[in-house]
């Protein structure tokens, strides 16, 4: 393993100081347990937290600023963060408004999320969860642990972030929330293996021609193994398991959401975003919004994932609404 | 004959020990199903739940189990954090404020500890989970309960370990390796086996 | 190799295909030869034009956009466009005022752009080059082909698209660049190698625990060749190369950049950065402005670079000036 | 006895097969000491230019040449591109409207191609470049040019030869390669490679 790290051990602390350092203007650290929150302080509406295993930088701690994330709370690398560190970003952020936690539907999350949830409903706050499950690579959700989250996310926080910046009440900011869960849907593929540090050697093996088909975004296994195909026909099979789930029909308005896992070149990104969109536009669907980029990663995880939320007018505004966080920035 | 609190943080101690020992194997068995991260998780859990317990060992039993309890749900984080904290929390409230654990309250103290893992998790027998090496557990410990406490953990241990090894035959149904479906065919559940490892520590311990 | 790709032959205009799609309110492309301009018709004062060979993403074509690029010329990957595509990037943005072309000093790009400059202005045209060579990675430049043209790249686009965009005549555009050239520094270290998509095998072979030391954009070979060592002892590497060869001294003020050559987490770069942060301050040396991501990559290529500019007055309202591209964005 | 524009255009043809045949060989000389793309650059250029020719060749050898000058100038890129385009940009114009190239028009062609190369790239022989192949095969080529354009072109290939061998043991001041430092020593400079290649496609060609 060839890491620009000091010590597995404090990787996640240690590249929280150099965010800190970074965006002082936006983002306020604290240690132990470690939470990201804003360096500003926000009328007092209702805050929206999240959360989850570190290295799929820029999610969480990237998001946090006006217009998005209140606080992120980082766990370990690929390992959900505990109740503490979540009643500690609660605390930190939230008033008589409440908080939404958005949580990505994994075990760990949803279990270390509700408790900490729990106890400060205990302690007279309201505090409510939105659990995100958009990966359509789970395919029998009844005879597993459900839908992971994942691109999904990204687009969650920043429309329910421009909810509660417009003053929206936990009430409606749930809603929102709950529609966009409704509304969009995810699908990864895998080149390679990350390597989480405190591992040391590659999540899983994948063979020189092989493609992990509907992997997750911690290296857990997808629906198939396939081996490697041209970009055409891997888009192809993306944008089919993607929009066959919904299913989407003709003249329906979406945004497409291509992402880096982290380690693809931005040049094959774009270029499975261009087939995307045409493979789209081919059945009649509106890309009417888009975003292209490394937002939510895998370490160093060669592939991409592609994401789709299926728009409407109160969507739109919201997506389009001013944000400025560390990693997405626009309108002001 | 019974458990005092100082034999409980022993057992603890032990199953720390184990866990440095295994952490490895733990993580390995979570690679192929899950994230390669239980190993390490149970680890910073159970190490930093020795260091409280250097500081100082509560007076009952119950409340070195409790400790347990906070110490793993705010140190493990994952899937096993919670369940596991969660069986400890349940197992505390169990033996309630007892100077001594006898066996048929470390039997009661364990089938606790399963309700609560059940309560959070919602997983069943052969959903390949720690549920799987726990549920046999609880039945044998019921049954050795008259013949001490050494035999109520050494029945557990040994129920658990064949509970853990059923797993590789199941199809996975909660927690990651679910989304393997078919593929989880084949492998050890992670958390059963940690489950099978923590019970033998604790036999081992009160022998 | 896996790649995300269709052809090797055919990646670049297939990647631009996406970026056009995406980012239809900033850039246009045209094909054949491969350009990137502004989608908007911004008044014509002078227009800034860079480029260079492919497989940097988001530089240069990240790029084009209010306060930024007019043009940007993509050459194939790791190649530099050849006289006509700059030609045409000159042909479609440059009015009376003239043009600034920003060349990244490899011999390739330098007679390409030159080449075109010189074309450009036998059509009665003021097109200057300005040379970038801000890597110190390269000891001897007057044994060599001279510093190569890296991080401050970046930099330099940025600095220079803000005079252009507020007005600026063609001498005084050129003597910003001139000040920037002269005041910034970089030097960057590899962990693995890139794969050059018609090459199909990694640029170099690296041991399993080496890293290259000095590296360039292309997988050129750096200083030397070390055991990969602590964040803490490379980052002190790395700002010590730049901080002596400037030399820096206490006081002074500076834009701090911690960049990720494309496959290296988010997680490790910030780590970097942080370490840098402290030890410059360490020095006495005041980080005013930073910016750290993938901004200037080597494809999939795991590694970072590290580039300080010194800052005055100037350089500082001109880097806080509103910037709205694909890659960079902020203040509108 | 002289070259016709159609003998320029059966050299470049020929020139053309030579470097798809070595292309690979070119890209891995480039790969150590540089970045891995000399084969691709020139084959991209001399395929366009094949096409081009296909489609009609020029009147004159000089035409033949400029032609090949502004294909390669726009195909080629990198380093090699306005560099060999010049070299055949002030070929051309080095042979002027002469409608046959004879064994003296041919050595000053090529003499006129070196000084292109040198007032572009700035390189004299030992920096290890084109040019120590280029320089030794214009002096060759002038020696033997009372011998008839085979003679010429042969002499000049085998001094190209002679002259690239010459850059293995040479420090690159050039290019890419000059990166390297004492690293580059050792390594055959792709470019002078190539420009033998090309010497020796155009003597076959003109046997
Ligand atoms: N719903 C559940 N009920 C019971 N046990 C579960 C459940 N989900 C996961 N587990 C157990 O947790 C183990 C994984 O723990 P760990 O790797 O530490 O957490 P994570 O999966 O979050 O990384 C599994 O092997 C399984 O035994
Ligand atoms: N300044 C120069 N003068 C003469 N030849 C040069 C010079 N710089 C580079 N070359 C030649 O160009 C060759 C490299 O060509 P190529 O790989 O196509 O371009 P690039 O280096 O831009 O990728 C070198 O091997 C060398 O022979
Ligand atoms: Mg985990
Ligand atoms: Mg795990
Ligand atoms: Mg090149
Ligand atoms: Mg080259």
């Amino acid at each position: 393993m060839k890491k620009i790290i000091n010590d597995p051990a404090t990787v996640v602390a240690d590249s929280l100081r150099g965010l800190a350092a970074a965006h002082a203007d936006l983002v306020r650290v604290e240690y132990d347990p470690n939470i990201v929150v804003r360096a500003d302080s926000p009328a007092r509406g209702v805050s929206v937290i999240s959360g989850g295993g570190s290295g799929h930088e820029p999610l969480h701690t990237g998001f946090v600023g006006p217009g998005m994330l209140h606080g992120a709370v980082p766990g370990p690398v690929f390992t959900s963060p505990t109740p503490d560190a979540v009643q500690a970003a609660i605390s930190a952020t939230t008033g008589e408004a409440g908080a939404l936690l958005v949580v990505k539907n994994y075990t760990g999350d949803v279990l270390n999320f509700e408790t900490a949830a729990e106890l400060a409903s205990a302690e007279g706050l309201d505090v409510r969860t939105v659990v995100i499950d958009d990966d359509v690579a789970v395919m029998d959700s009844t005879a597993t642990a459900g839908r992971r989250g994942v691109g999904g996310t990204v687009l969650l926080e920043k429309i329910v972030g421009a909810a509660a910046e417009r003053g929206d009440d936990l009430d409606a900011v749930e809603s929102v929330a709950r529609a966009v869960v409704e509304r969009v849907r995810s699908i990864g593929v895998a080149l390679t293996a990350p390597t989480v540090p405190h591992v040391g050697e590659p999540s899983f093996e994948l063979g020189d021609d092989e493609v992990e088909f509907g992997i997750g975004i911690h290296g857990e296994p997808g629906r198939e193994r396939l081996p490697i195909e041209p970009a055409q026909a891997l888009a192809e099979r993306m944008v089919s398991a993607i929009v066959d789930d919904f299913p989407l029909g003709e003249g329906e308005d979406v945004l497409l959401f291509t992402n880096s896992m982290g380690g693809s070149p931005l040049l094959e990104v774009y270029l499975a975003h261009g087939i995307a969109e045409r493979l789209l536009a081919d059945r009649g669907i509106n890309v009417v919004r888009r975003l292209v980029g490394p937002y939510i990663t895998s370490l160093e995880m060669q592939g991409i994932s592609m994401t789709i939320l299926r728009m409407d007018d109160r969507l739109t505004e919201l997506w389009d609404a001013p944000v400025k966080t560390p990693a997405l920035r626009w309108g002001m | 004959m019974g458990c005092t609190a100082n034999d409980v943080a022993a057992a603890l101690r032990a199953a720390a020990d184990t866990v440095t020992e295994h952490c490895a194997e733990l993580t390995d068995l979570d690679r192929p199903i899950g994230d390669a991260d239980h190993g390490e998780n149970l680890k910073r859990g159970f190490e930093a739940l020795v260091e409280t317990l250097d500081e100082a060992v509560p007076e009952t039993p119950g409340a070195v189990l409790k400790v347990a309890a906070t110490t793993l749900i705010s140190k493990v984080g994952g899937a096993a954090g919670p369940l596991y904290g969660t069986a400890f929390l349940r197992a505390a409230t169990a033996v309630g404020q007892a100077a001594e654990l006898d066996a048929s309250t470390v039997a009661a103290a364990l089938n606790a500890g399963l309700d609560g893992v059940v309560a959070r998790g919602k997983a069943e027998v052969g959903d390949a989970t720690m549920v799987d090496a726990l549920k046999p557990a609880v039945e044998a410990a019921r049954a050795a309960k008259d013949d001490g406490v050494a035999a109520v953990l050494s029945a557990a241990a040994d129920a658990a370990d064949e509970g853990a090894t059923s797993t590789k035959q199941l199809v996975a149904r909660k927690g990651r390796a679910s989304y393997l479906g078919q593929r989880s065919v084949g492998h050890l559940d992670p958390g059963a086996r940690s489950t099978a490892l923590l019970l033998r520590a604790f036999a081992e311990a009160a022998r």
